[in-house]
């Protein structure tokens, strides 16, 4: 079968989101993870961005944007950032949510700001970062708020790290408890799905370890392209390849071909 | 009320000034935003700003890269699918433009507690991570502790954090239709627009169409914008050019790109600017230069239809030149 | 979504219960409450409620009357120009009914943390005065210390107040149409309808008209109350009455004042009950019991134009018959 | 000239009402009072209700409510209370309110919630009033908020009193720099509109004086009528007459004539 990197994320992703779910999706992949799953096996998702557009599939293809007039075009409902971000995300009521990342470190914590030569961390003390990157969005809203979230990132070992620069969106915070004391009301990061496989997070110490890798992969490439010593699950499994009528599902939903123009 | 409607050259001469805070947007980068505002910036030399936006979008993007952003509070400063915001990100790792990062739910509640004068709101979200420990006012300090100060819940003893709530003196609100009393309709998602308009001292609306207060009073409940608290009203259709704006036109993917792109270095913007931003200054001069082709490709949209119960209410441009003219007295 | 049409006997069986914390509302006594499940509350003997409204209306005028209401928190308890709620009062005189005073302002406040999961909101109204220093719940402290706390700004060290926030255990929405997903439309000022249907962990909206989800697609922007969080919709032609539903009908003067002058004793409450109680079962009884003269009467109103956009879309009571028994699966 | 007390006190309150202020109007005779102001001397006037009613005239006569249909038919938005009471009002923004008092005490301190025989600060302790009233609903916000804000009541000595039985909104409080240290955003109560005259605050002490009374009374039968030892303004004067366009303007807009039926 044929199928990129990214469409396999996308598909395993996808395969995350359980029915009936209220979910937030953000841009990219993380629409396209959630409208797959949407029409591929939970029809009674309930997906909606963080500017509140409710009830509305994405028309013409990959979304440019979260208020891209390709997910306008049928929704239910326009509210806003308060309440999407707020009321639904913040508060602790939304079931589940699919953030990106650039960096990710092994306690699921999640750098989208920038990168810098000397972290803020690491220098005690707060300078322009070498690269600057996007922010966090509304997703260290979600971070905190949602019952759970999914991770995407490309796996590579320059953003599979031992620590990130800076922690846009926290995951497990410094692992074991630390999560729990900071007294969020969301669960946490349930699984960091990559270019590779799925790591989901040791229920005690919260280290992410290797649960399934992709067909194409194996235990090898991933640890070589983790840039933490990556533990792997005694129960490490291949992931089944994507079904054809899973591929035939996500393209319909990436009408444009995006994912299958990228590495 | 009285007639508001403005041009936009007197808006941004009457209404911005350096040094000032000035807010933004408020949606997502491909959506709507009052772009053309900020172009009329950057054409009248404002600089030294104080930017609030949850999202910079292009407007941010290119006052930053043309150098007029010397702070900026943003939750998230990319154009989405259309990539990193080059001209910005110029700015802040050349170490010209501070940046201080909060999430796009914090500057909503933000600008919340702005609209409602309170001292603080409670922070859930952006504590006990870098956002709450990082910060461009108090750079030697880390982990920070003035930007989100630890507060005691009075009523469990319990920990949570405190945002500093905002009041910007100038807000520039893209809307899809004003009266030319400041009541305004937005299609598509609010944002944070409804609470921009009541935390701002000053509020200018940027107007897509023009509609008679008829509208209004047939959709009241949609005018989540009141004349109230609006101080002049810009009528500017494709205000939100290159991006989108919900039941008129998508966003300009070609343009997207290329003014990202064009971005990246001074002189690239220097020569952007001479067509984008110098190169034009009547309403009709910033169509033509968009081009037919490009406005009826654009025009095309998926959410069209969302426009149809308010098309009898919309004014011709001969219309609003008429109430343009009025306004001036 | 699934359907989620519910009758309003099934919808009190399953919704409420004694000694829970119910919401109402939330309107202004002579405006848009769920009056008609209050009074099927009644109906179905409810009692021991903590209530929670920032206007009682007659729902709760009716409920304090008939002796169910253990305790209320309480902007305004009245009925405006009809009068004071004569019901409650009688309630709350005697000892029955613990009432527990705010601000309109305050519990829209309270509502809006609740919705947002905020430990407390910023007091800046309420404060320094008797409802600060009065609490039914701490009656041997005067000043009362605890029900809205001093804290202080972390920001400027000032002292301000802390409101507890509210998470109702359930919601009971009047709007004016749902679609039978739980996605509704307003007409008329949404009060504090929005903030309270985000923080109620249970909602039932009780809808005047059903209309076809396509209506919500055409004004996505109206539609405030989502059915992401609606649990059940009641389908109820004058669910508001003897109160006003903007669109569709006026307050019944005549009614408005009989009813509450019923209220006065218990003996006229029970006689009150016999007919607009117990005496009717079915949407059609109720509308009977109310009589075509002033169903006449009170749908002549100067807001009928505000419906006019809509009407294609809303169901007959045939249609919504059928989708009752679709929903009943 | 024939016109009842209550509308002296009516077109008295509206000739307070400023051309262009941004204020809050509640049910009855503020909104008469209101509405009057901007029929006659104030075309600029923004009147808005609690609930988030913009740009509405009555029309039938006076509304039953503030979310009566008479107040909706032509209104420009519908908000909510959210942006009414606390955007606009308790956040200082305003100009402007009227409120009405069933007790009010020499500070200009305002009781609707209920009347005790032994009231909470008298006692110490809060037990069930005698006489429940309605609540301070929106009228403590508004007493809070607003940069200023008139209140009406009707003037008997059991009204007008030392000190009311509860504060439901806060007028001067003790007096003097109470209320500033209070650190209320708004003004304080610029004048009280009985039916007899016009009370204002002492610059100083802010107890309120009689500034002016109306044509068909004393200063003598103020004082009567007064729970405190009322003081008088040396320059108090006589209330001039509603001219006979102000009485028109008002029953254009009290068209069921709900002004006239009262004493």
């Amino acid at each position: 079968m044929e199928y990129t990197k990214q469409e396999f994320m996308a598909v395993a992703t996808g395969r995350e989101i359980r029915d009936g779910e209220l979910i937030i999706l953000g841009v990219g992949l993380s629409m396209l993870a959630g409208y797959f799953a949407k029409l591929n096996h939970a029809p009674a998702l309930r997906p909606f961005t963080e500017g509140g557009i409710y009830g509305a599939t994405p028309v013409g293809g990959l979304p440019w944007g979260i208020e891209c007039n390709r997910i306008s075009a049928n929704a239910t409902s326009f509210t806003n950032a308060i309440d999407a971000l707020g009321f639904l995300v913040a508060s602790g009521r939304a079931d589940n949510g699919v953030i990106g990342a650039a960096q990710v470190d092994k306690f699921g914590n999640v750098n989208t700001t920038g990168i810098w030569d000397a972290p803020p961390w690491k220098e005690g003390r707060y300078i322009p970062p070498r690269v600057r990157l996007n922010g966090s969005g509304g997703a260290n809203d979600i971070a905190v708020g949602c019952k759970r979230y999914l991770i995407m990132a490309s796996h590579e070992s320059r953003r599979f790290m031992e620590r990130v620069d800076y922690v846009s969106s926290p995951g497990y915070l410094d692992g074991g408890a630390a999560r729990e004391k900071a007294g969020f009301v969301g669960g946490g990061p349930s699984a960091i799905i990559s270019t590779l496989g799925i790591l989901r997070p040791d229920p005690e110490t919260k280290e992410f370890i290797l649960d399934a890798y992709f067909p194409f992969t194996d235990v090898e490439e991933v640890r070589e392209n983790t840039g933490w010593d990556l533990k792997i699950s005694p129960e490490v499994r291949k992931v089944p390849e994507p079904t054809e009528q899973e591929l035939a599902n996500l393209r319909t939903v990436d009408a444009t071909g995006s994912l299958r123009k990228k590495r | 009320m009285r007639n508001k409607l403005i041009s936009l050259q007197e808006a941004v001469a009457a209404y911005t000034w350096d040094g000032m805070t000035y807010c933004n947007g408020a949606a997502l980068p491909v959506g709507s935003d009052s772009i053309v505002f900020g172009v009329e910036m950057a054409r009248q030399g404002r600089k030294d700003l104080n930017v609030i936006c949850h999202c910079g979008s292009q407007q941010v993007n290119l006052l930053g890269a043309v150098g007029a952003i010397r702070r900026v509070e943003v939750g998230f400063s990319g154009l989405e699918v259309y990539g990193f915001a080059a001209g910005l990100n110029r700015a802040v790792t050349s170490g010209k433009t501070q940046i201080e990062d909060y999430s796009n739910g914090a500057m909503a509640m933000r600008l919340f507690g702005g609209a409602m004068n309170w001292p603080f709101v409670p922070a859930t979200v952006n504590t006990f991570n870098d956002q709450q420990y990082c910060s461009c006012d108090e750079p030697d300090q880390y982990p920070c502790s003035k930007k989100i100060p630890l507060i005691t819940d009075p009523f469990t003893g319990k920990q949570y954090g405190a945002f500093r709530t905002i009041r910007p003196e100038v807000a520039a609100i893209h809307v899809t239709m004003a009266d030319i009393h400041g009541n305004a309709i937005m299609l598509g998602t609010e944002w944070n627009r409804f609470e921009m308009s009541r935390a701002s001292e000053k509020v200018v609306l940027v107007a897509d169409r023009i509609v008679d207060t008829d509208c209004m009073r047939q959709y009241p409940n949609l005018v989540r914008i009141i004349g109230e608290v609006v101080d002049a009203v810009v009528y500017w259709p494709f205000a939100s050019y290159p991006q989108a704006s919900c039941g008129l036109y998508d966003s300009d993917e070609e343009q997207m790109f290329y003014m990202n792109k064009m971005m990246k270095t001074e002189a690239d913007t220097e020569t952007f600017c001479q067509t984008w931003v110098h190169g034009w200054h009547t309403r009709e001069e910033y169509q033509a230069l968009i081009g037919r082709e490009k406005i009826d490709k654009i025009t095309d949209t998926a959410t069209a239809f969302l426009l149809d119960p308010y098309r009898k209410w919309i004014k011709t441009d001969a219309e609003v030149e008429e109430l343009e003219k009025d306004a001036r007295g």
